[in-house]
């Protein structure tokens, strides 16, 4: 490691051992300790606070956004010293936000450069909350099919429509959103991307339970809803391209999400919960499914790995990256369906007395979605047919 | 016997369909499951079954039931099945009445049977202690003691245990853990000194109650069957548990699978209906395939049971085994192809889905099953 | 049973008595002992030549059609009576034969009355042999777009084109064959149903070899064939419809093939080859494969019997019957997978010294093609979504 | 290790899929086939593999080889299966080469290492004696005979056996059945008193003999490794063709991946290309997932062998069981796919199926291997 970074590295420690609370190097226990940002946010703890608010200033939010945009202005291997600094200290993240992963990169791409200066900033600082309004009623897989309307008034658009499974649309302060602009183009010509507050008049939201039970998405209402011009990003019309460029994102972050070392848990969940006889696990078919399970997961871990390791290397993933959504999120509905299994009448707890009662057969219900939200593994499977072996169109 | 309903079979199938659709629709499950009834089903609608002869659906009409044997059982499972509807059918008209017709004496048949088909009384079987259905895992212990015994020990996942009036625990009189030998059936007073009765909030929002039993004392009397013989009777309880069972799955992928192809019709997706890719197509035309299988192990199952056919056991675990990864790939399926309408509460899709998992896992999934009937077959 | 049932039962049973030979009572050992009947048949002994043709003369071979086209006139209730004879003295069958499976029902339902009465003697007393030239080498699962032409020459057709897998096109004495009459008109309405001798000048075969080995089925070729225009059956441009009553037909015949007792056997052979441990097949993992198979396989075979038994029972089957050739063909190959798997380097043996050496492999082999024949499953799965689910067309 | 070819390897991998593409095609292996060779390879292809330094892949340079190592010799697999060449690259260059380099003396190593590279010696391993892979099931016995042993057994589904110039026989010193103590691994000569060995034609048309060993005198010095202690050479042996076989499986799924999808593409049906039908698009963009996944277990474990990872048992049995469930799929579902001329023996998909079918019990096929790993892992 060169010195500057052996420097670099020596200052963060520094920095970072006097200003992370300590009860931020504590193990987050539940989703709720998960720090969000935004205007009306409920910090846990002053703490929490401090571990934002320090972060952002120093634009260690967002590592790698130049600092002009309020990020830290790091290079790669900075951004990895950090990282790895950060690990050591076993540090919570200090804000979580779809502005950091998704807005961010699409402004960052194709944003002007006022609303560079604009917007970045106050995401890095964790000063508005954002939620994403993609998908309608109607909509479903054919997103681009969106009806919610966007009509030129001049000075402004005029917002019409209804948006759905928008996370935390009751929580977030504004809203990147997919509206029509044009309804006489082809479907694809015709979406613009608009940024709006969610406290203008004419927007409410409403909650949407899931089978697994309350759930962060919402449907969102908007009546009529005054959009100052200037809160386009990109061209008019050219919507459908930062769309596009952001579901990509998506797919590959959900892909690689939820692997981790469950591979490790499931056998030790199994030898737990039914036994171990001469060494393997009692049910032998049971034992079977696991170890098929097991197989794939692990060759499914490594090709992540593979992709990663190519990537660095300075070669093409791209092929490689269309399949870890769909393969991903199959496998890890197939790996909740073992563990329920392995559950028995265990897993079928709803709720209970004891402290995770429950959780399993939420969270089984709940990876279900993992094939339907960003992305189906039907139309993934059309990408990798018609993008990766180019296939004739049906 | 033929692989058909009779003409009998095919008006209870009928009255069945018709009064469950009609009497307790899944708006009726969601009512009792939304207000966290406290008796998990309706008295009235139980009532109303006993009128139907669905009660007393095993009980010989010589003791006021309507004899419709296990193939009628079946029928009205389907139909509860498809449906979702809630009542105690399984655990007394199923469980309960099987154990008293091959194990009661005569007074204890006489005591019961009647009041099992006016709907007046219910039951409920104490059988599982692990989480994972071993039948002849039984730990719990009957300690002889007076006239009769002291019972110890804890029964999990009890179908109605917190409304049975007389519960049929399994415990052990003899013999280690694990042997088929030593198990003995008491009737167990749930108001006994001794017992206490928790109900557990299910994934399905069925009745599942944990089980105490805490020096409680029971009579000779109170024993069915004989002393230690006990497993023989349990076996073919369980056995019309899963063949039923498998009955009510079959309902369940039967509505799962005709919802979706409803929605195959009719949802718009890229300017055609979803129903005309053939991806989706041929995934529809396989499950298809798997209901109507799963259909001809269900009945033959049944029948086996009313027949006395030696193979009963093989055929229920059969059933069971086959309907119930039938019933996981067609709400799996049912879900995946509503897409993000089907994760929601509002669709009744995840409904199934939900009934599918619990009921899979109840009296031996795949891996059990096909175990036992590998063994029964001598591989 | 009525007493003109016992009286038939009784004097068929006195006939078999006298007529079938002792040597037809035994059991067959081999494909090739097998009678196909035709002008060039090589009969493996005069006995097999005596029971072909004294069932034949009796028109038992077909005993349902009636007498009055060579066969036996029988009703269902005879028939079956007959059947249960024939398997009380363990008979063989005395004829097999293309004719009697695919061509007589297509004749009974479309042929002329001369058409009857002149080909379906000669079918029942095996002394035509029929060969099927559907498939073309273009055609495939679309089946309707062949282009063997047949060119109206006034008296006669002249037929030019390509068949494949005709089976047994170099021992048939005669074609049933799909030609196209109006190359004009679309392709389901231009096709015709044409028979013609295999000796007519123009008509040659080449075996085709399988990856299984050698096989039955040939390519066949036609180069200015003559055929009379008596010759055609039905309507002219109305062949398709022929065609697809054969098709489903034959569907359900294979459909049907191939589960018998197998059942039993995997297990048996496992254990034999495997052995077992305290009375389960020793590996766990293949016992799990195995018993996942037999599951399936036993509710395809209970599948089966309840469609036979809602026949008998004179309710519609349709819904049903359109599975059977899909789910059995996929089921029979994934029973010779494990078959293979059980058999580990026994089941690799192509040839060798000892009888049966080389089977296992070669029917292995030979079930892949089983989803394939006959329609593919891929068109089966087509044909379910769209005739019994009532799906919309792509 | 980083999950990627490093510029040595990538070229290493250009030069194996330029050689075989050119020199040993699908249309020389028909010519080997057809006309029933007796040697079953070309000789003169194998000297050429000698020349590329094929042969002697993992033989250190300082024994004339060219040392690429596992990754090396996987990449030289890959291009095998793909072309299915015929040579003795796995019987002599990776298994009998891995035994000699765990367990020869220097003595053995300087003998036999340098002629391996060269290609001038043709050496088996004969240690199966089940159907199924079952690698502790040593029956043939090696009793102390004179000053060395005398060896009594049968050995089956011995690679390129009758052509070898030495076998590497494991036999029991001591010990029952099934234990892994006591099995010895002896170098024998083929033209032995006693040795007979008889070539058994396969599915896939490669070499595979039966060796018969009937008081076979073997010297002290013929021992590989130590008496009693020849599992661990064994078993190292056995990982390496494990490994080496998942990389030839990997390109036999690759070839019949993008065979089949070349055939979508240009294979007309009711007047479209078959490739647009939407059930075949997702059965072919989930085999190419499938294809990707053996791809990386198959360089996880073939990177294991070269570093001495401690876990190479585990990653070659998971690369081994992952990589034939990945061949099975992509031959049956090409077959499938290719239709009818799919099944004649013209075409090429065919001959891949049957390889891939050979390749996958060799060795142990996912039951068994997916079995090993659980139990290296605990469970």
């Amino acid at each position: 490691m060169s010195d500057a970074l052996e420097q670099f590295r020596s200052e963060t420690r520094a920095w970072l051992e006097a200003n992370c609370p300590a009860e931020m190097r504590t193990p987050q226990t539940s989703e709720d300790e998960t720090c969000w940002g935004g205007r009306n946010f409920k910090f846990t703890s002053q703490a929490q606070k401090d571990w934002m608010d320090r972060m952002g200033a120093k634009g260690w939010t967002v590592p790698e956004w130049p600092k002009a945009y309020g990020g830290g202005g790091l290079s790669k291997e900075e951004a990895k010293v950090l990282s790895s600094e950060l690990r050591r200290i076993k540090a919570r993240s200090p804000l979580n936000s779809f502005g950091i992963w998704m807005l961010g990169p699409a402004l960052l791409k194709f944003g002007s450069e006022e609303q560079k200066k604009h917007y970045l900033p106050q995401i890095a600082r964790g000063e508005i909350r954002w939620c994403q309004g993609y998908s309608e009623p109607g909509s479903g897989s054919d997103l681009a099919s969106l009806r919610t309307s966007a009509e030129d008034k001049g000075d402004h658009y005029l917002v019409n429509g209804q948006k759905v499974w928008t996370s935390y649309a009751d929580k977030a302060d504004w809203i990147f959103c997919l509206v029509r602009t044009d309804p006489t183009v082809a479907k694809h010509h015709g979406i613009s991307f608009l940024l709006f507050d969610m406290a203008s008049p004419g927007v409410s939201t409403a909650p949407i339970k899931l089978i697994s039970g309350a759930s962060p998405f919402c449907q969102t209402f908007f009546d009529n809803v005054k959009v100052p011009k200037e809160n386009l990003v990109g061209v008019p019309g050219k919507g459908w391209d930062i769309a596009k460029y952001l579901l990509t994102h998506e797919r590959e972050m959900i892909g690689a999400m939820d692997t981790g070392d469950a591979r490790e848990t499931m056998a030790q969940v199994a030898a737990r919960k039914i036994g171990l006889e001469n060494g393997t696990i009692a049910d032998a078919a049971l034992r079977t499914d696991i170890i098929r399970h097991e197989i794939d997961a692990w060759a499914f871990a490594l090709t992540m790995e593979r992709v990663k390791d190519t990537a660095k290397a300075g070669q093409g993933v791209g092929a490689l990256s269309s399949m870890l959504k769909y393969y991903g999120t199959e496998l890890n509905k197939q790996r909740m369906e073992l563990l329920m299994s392995i559950g028995g009448s265990d897993g079928l707890l709803w709720e209970g007395d004891n402290k995770g009662d429950g959780d399993l057969s939420r969270g089984w219900l709940r990876s279900r979605a993992n094939s339907i939200e960003g992305g189906t593994s039907e139309i993934n499977l059309n990408i990798i047919a018609k993008r990766v072996l180019e296939l004739p169109g049906a | 016997m033929a692989l058909v309903l009779n003409e009998d079979q095919a008006m209870i199938r009928d009255s069945a369909e018709g009064f469950f659709k009609a009497e307790a629709p899944t708006t009726a499950f969601r009512k009792l499951r939304d207000s966290k009834d406290a008796t998990g089903f309706d008295r009235a609608l139980w009532k109303k079954m006993a009128e139907m002869g669905f009660a007393g659906v095993l009980v010989p009409e010589g003791h006021g039931g309507s004899g419709f044997g296990y193939v009628g059982a079946g029928l009205i499972q389907e139909a509860i099945g498809r449906n979702l509807s809630l009542s105690p059918m399984l655990s007394t008209a199923i469980l309960a009445a099987t154990a008293l017709l091959v194990g009661g004496t005569d007074e204890q048949k006489a005591a019961y049977l009647p009041k099992i088909a006016s709907g007046d009384l219910l039951m409920a079987l104490a059988s599982d202690e692990k989480s994972r259905h071993t039948p002849n895992h039984v730990a719990t212990t009957a300690a002889a003691s007076g006239n009769g015994f002291k019972l110890n020990g804890t029964k999990s996942f009890v179908l109605d245990g917190h409304v049975a009036d007389k519960l049929i625990v399994a415990a052990r009189t003899s013999g280690a853990d694990g042997d088929t030998d030593g198990i003995t059936l008491f009737l167990v007073d749930p108001k006994a000194a001794g017992v206490s009765i928790a109900r557990q909030p299910m994934v399905d929002s069925r009745n599942a109650a944990k089980v105490v039993l805490n020096d409680v004392q029971v009579d000779g009397a109170d024993v069915l069957g004989e002393v230690g013989n006990g497993w023989a009777i349990l076996e073919r309880a369980l056995d019309a548990g899963r063949a039923c069972l498998a009955a009510e799955m079959l309902g369940v992928s039967a509505q799962s699978f005709e919802t979706t192809v409803d929605y195959l019709k009719t949802r718009d997706q890229f300017g055609v209906k979803i129903g005309s890719f053939q991806a989706l197509q041929h995934r529809a035309a396989h499950l298809f395939c798997e209901v109507e299988l799963a259909r001809s192990v269900t009945l033959r199952a049944l029948q086996a049971l009313d027949e006395g056919d030696d193979r009963a056991s093989i055929f229920a675990s059969l059933a069971k085994a086959k309907g119930g990864e039938v019933a996981k790939l067609a709400t799996n399926e049912g879900v995946q192809l509503h897409g993000g309408i089907g994760m929601t509460d509002e669709f009744d899709i995840g409904l199934y889905m939900k009934r599918a998992r619990a009921a899979r896992e109840t009296f031996g999934d795949i891996a059990f099953n096909g175990d036992r009937l590998a063994k029964l077959m001598g591989y």
